[in-house]
């Protein structure tokens, strides 16, 4: 075929990144989606800074989870019906690494956006200043763990047309250990315990998806032809 | 034997209730883990009966017949 | 098999639903000779050229390029390989120069890319987003991918579909050039060539399996 | 016709029909045996087992929860090895072992699930208790029950399978991740409340008809497998012509 293509990995996470800077305005959708919905736990729950407190770091996971599955089942679909995907089924180099180089890509423009602006509704939510550096790095760490299982989901369902509410049921059981360790490094941040325990989990948590995750996406799309 | 009479096991000191509407469930459960698929197995002996007694009377009347009977299989 | 059948396929089957989609395939392409591929809709032509690029596994039989398996020989299989299928796989936010080098080997060069857009009728579209060109220009830019390849081996699923006369006649010229250099050419389409010679094979439907 | 997979003893196996046949004598055997077992266990644990100290009888309905939820997550491995059986030697028959032993898990983890809040009630006077046990059980169901759903979302029965077959991988890779996020998260936000499933310290009558009942649990999955399979493998087969005979003979025996 080409070198271009059998360049894989950084052919791949260019071209995503092009795509994504050529169409920018859809890359706010996440992040607006992220902000207006953690607006509405306070009005649904409660405005007093110290309940919203005890509630802020798994919320804040929550909505971060939701942005990052909301925008994951559009990571192959578009490849798949225009094509693109079989030329990436037909490339002679390992079809890992484009797949590392497409999750890279999503995680760069949809996971790390969240996790940056994640200190602005931690000050909506009240808070302390402590744990903010934590909820960062967890939220960057945890966001790269949601790409990589959201990717398998969405590759599994790719060929389904409305496999959106599918990709949902499939994927939720396999975010919750990332959702349970991600809001407790906030948690024990906030207790003023030492949160850089459950951080190295979410980072082993990310090698293993990095490692098996191409695996089950590249036996998903070769099924989805 | 725990209990001195039935009127005693039914009661159980109070955890009857709980005991006895999780063995009734569980058993329900169990039970259509084995009716399910006995009809299932016969529900397909059926349909392929059927489908047999089509391709047979299928011959009697000629090949014309046949052609119908591939194309709706 | 002699080596020098760049292809060969032994009595390919795949099944779908129970059903076999077409009755088992059996042919042999070597250098130099391009074959063209004749079935009515539905007849598993497209699922034939997904076999035989590897990405569906056939239910029974196997191809073999240049007398080994496919399974065994999958890089230099692959990377002597063009496939063009029915959809263009062309980016509607990149320009079509991008789109070309995106789908062309690395090491050619912008003007080899615009020479062979204008070679397709794309002069003054080159760097026009796509998603502003029409299919049938989308299907250009596919088809220039024919000039700038170096790939040995070509599969094309309906070259000429959603093109006009003349655009017809410069994929047949590139055709004819890629044979007379010893390429080989598998091609499935409902209209005939007019000028190059070719040799062709039917694949039948199949109504029922065994 | 040169088959390019060799017949190793391997795919014969693995053939449909070897399994129906098979299964025909193993039936009525593995029937009596389960029925056995799980009647002796059950009128064993609820009449003849002493009551706990601190539960009381509540306690007896712990000879359903524990071997359902043991066969629920021994289900879920089983299912996945089916799967990777299928992905790998593209046997049919294991894929049907797995869409049937996906049915029988799902349906064992809401026993587990069912019985393990109504044994709630009297423990901890709320019918749902987030314990590390009861919340992991729940999880299993959401994926026994993504396994169905995707089943179920495919048309053509080969990527039907392919697919819950890449998605039993990846859950059985994440089944012990969340068995232990959930019980260190259990740690680390209540206090260890009684463990559900305290089965090696009691009491040895108490024991004995757990271990009874575990084993007709066993017998039962079996059983439960076979039937659902049989009927899976006529459902597949019902064109091949061993299957015609067969239906041709019964109906003639009618």
């Amino acid at each position: 075929m080409s070198a271009v293509l059998s360049g894989g990995f950084s052919a791949y996470l260019y071209r995503d990144l092009l795509l994504a800077y050529r169409c920018r305005s859809d890359l706010a959708r996440p992040l607006i989606f992220f902000l207006v919905v953690s607006t509405l736990v306070p009005l649904g729950v409660a405005p007093e800074p110290a309940r919203l407190a005890a509630l802020a770091p798994g919320i804040i996971w929550i909505m971060a989870l939701l942005a990052s599955l909301l925008s994951i089942e559009s990571l192959f679909s578009s490849d798949f019906q225009d094509g693109s995907l079989e030329q990436m089924l037909i490339a002679p180099n390992l079809l890992a690494m484009p797949i590392l180089g497409k999750v890279t890509a999503h995680w760069l423009v949809i996971g790390l956006p969240l996790a940056l602006i994640s200190p602005l509704i931690g000050i909506m939510f009240s808070l302390p200043a402590v744990a903010m550096v934590p909820m960062v790095l967890s939220l960057a760490l945890g966001t790269a763990v949601l790409s990589f299982i959201g990717a398998v989901g969405a590759a599994l369902t790719l060929p389904l047309r409305k496999g959106g509410v599918l990709l949902a049921l499939l994927v939720m059981p396999l975010y919750m250990p990332v959702l349970i360790f991600g809001s407790a490094t906030i948690q024990s941040a906030v207790d003023g315990l030492a949160w850089s325990g459950s951080l190295a989990i979410l980072g082993a948590f990310l090698a293993i998806a990095m490692a098996l995750c191409p695996l089950a996406i590249a036996a998903a799309l070769r099924l989805s032809s | 034997m725990q209990f001195d009479n039935v009127q005693q096991l039914l009661v159980m000191d109070g955890h009857g209730v709980y005991v006895w509407s999780a063995v009734f469930v569980s058993v329900c459960v169990l039970i259509g883990l084995i009716i399910r698929p006995l009809r299932q197995h016969r529900r397909a002996i059926k349909k392929i009966a059927r489908e047999l007694n089509l391709k047979k009377t299928g011959k009697l009347t000629g090949n014309s017949q046949e052609a119908s009977d591939a194309s709706n299989t | 098999m002699s080596a020098k059948n760049i292809l060969t396929v032994e009595n390919i089957a795949f099944e779908r639903n129970d059903n076999l989609l077409f009755h088992p395939v059996d042919l042999a392409l070597s250098r130099g000779e391009a074959l063209h591929i004749e079935g009515s809709n539905g007849s598993g032509k497209t699922t034939l050229f997904r076999l035989l690029t590897g990405v569906l596994q056939p239910s029974c039989g196997s191809v073999y390029f240049r007398g080994k398996p496919i399974e065994q020989c999958r890089y230099d299989y692959l990377s002597e390989l063009l496939f063009i299928g029915h959809q263009s796989a062309v980016k509607g936010m990149l320009s079509a120069q991008e789109n070309l080098k995106w789908m062309s080997p690395p090491a050619t060069s912008a003007e080899e890319l615009a020479c062979a857009l204008s070679s397709v009728g794309l002069e003054g579209y080159t760097h026009i987003p796509c998603h502003n060109l029409s299919a049938g220009q989308h299907r250009r830019v596919a088809l220039a991918r024919l000039i700038t390849s170096k790939a040995s081996l070509w599969y094309l699923d309906e070259p000429f579909a959603a093109l006009d006369k003349q655009g017809i006649a410069l994929i047949e010229s590139c055709m004819q050039a890629h044979i007379e250099q010893g390429g080989a050419i598998l091609f499935s389409s409902h209209q005939d060539l007019a000028k190059t010679a070719v040799r062709k094979y039917s694949i039948v439907g199949y109504q029922e399996a065994f | 016709m040169k088959l390019n997979r060799q017949w190793t003893w391997f795919h014969r196996l693995g053939s449909p029909r070897w399994f129906y046949q098979k299964t025909q004598c193993w039936l009525p055997w593995l029937g009596a045996i389960a029925a056995i077992l799980l009647v002796t266990g059950l009128v064993w644990g609820l009449a003849f087992a002493p009551p706990d100290a601190r539960q009381g009888n509540s306690f007896r309905i712990i000879y359903l929860h524990v071997p359902a939820s043991f066969l629920a997550l021994a289900g879920y491995y089983l299912m996945a090895i089916a799967g990777a059986v299928g992905l790998i030697w593209r046997i049919k028959l294991s894929f049907m072992l797995m869409k049937s032993a996906a049915t029988i898990g799902a349906a064992l983890t809401f026993i587990a699930l069912f019985t393990g809040a109504v044994w709630g009630k009297p423990t901890w006077g709320a019918y749902w208790v987030w314990d590390a046990r009861i919340t992991s059980m729940l999880i299993l169901l959401f994926l026994y029950l993504g396994m169905l759903v995707l089943r179920h979302a495919f048309t053509n029965h080969e990527s039907a399978n392919k697919a819950s077959a890449i998605l039993g991988l990846v859950g059985t890779v994440n089944v012990p991740i969340i068995y232990k996020s959930v019980d260190w998260w259990q740690t680390l936000h209540q206090p260890a409340t009684i463990k559900l499933t305290s089965a090696p310290s009691m009491h040895p009558d108490m024991f004995a008809p757990l271990l009874v009942m575990i084993l007709g649990f066993y017998c039962f999955y079996a059983l439960a497998l076979i039937l659902f399979t049989r009927a899976e493998i006529l459902e597949r087969e019902r064109r091949a012509s061993w299957v015609r005979e067969l239906v041709a003979e019964k109906q003639g025996g009618l």
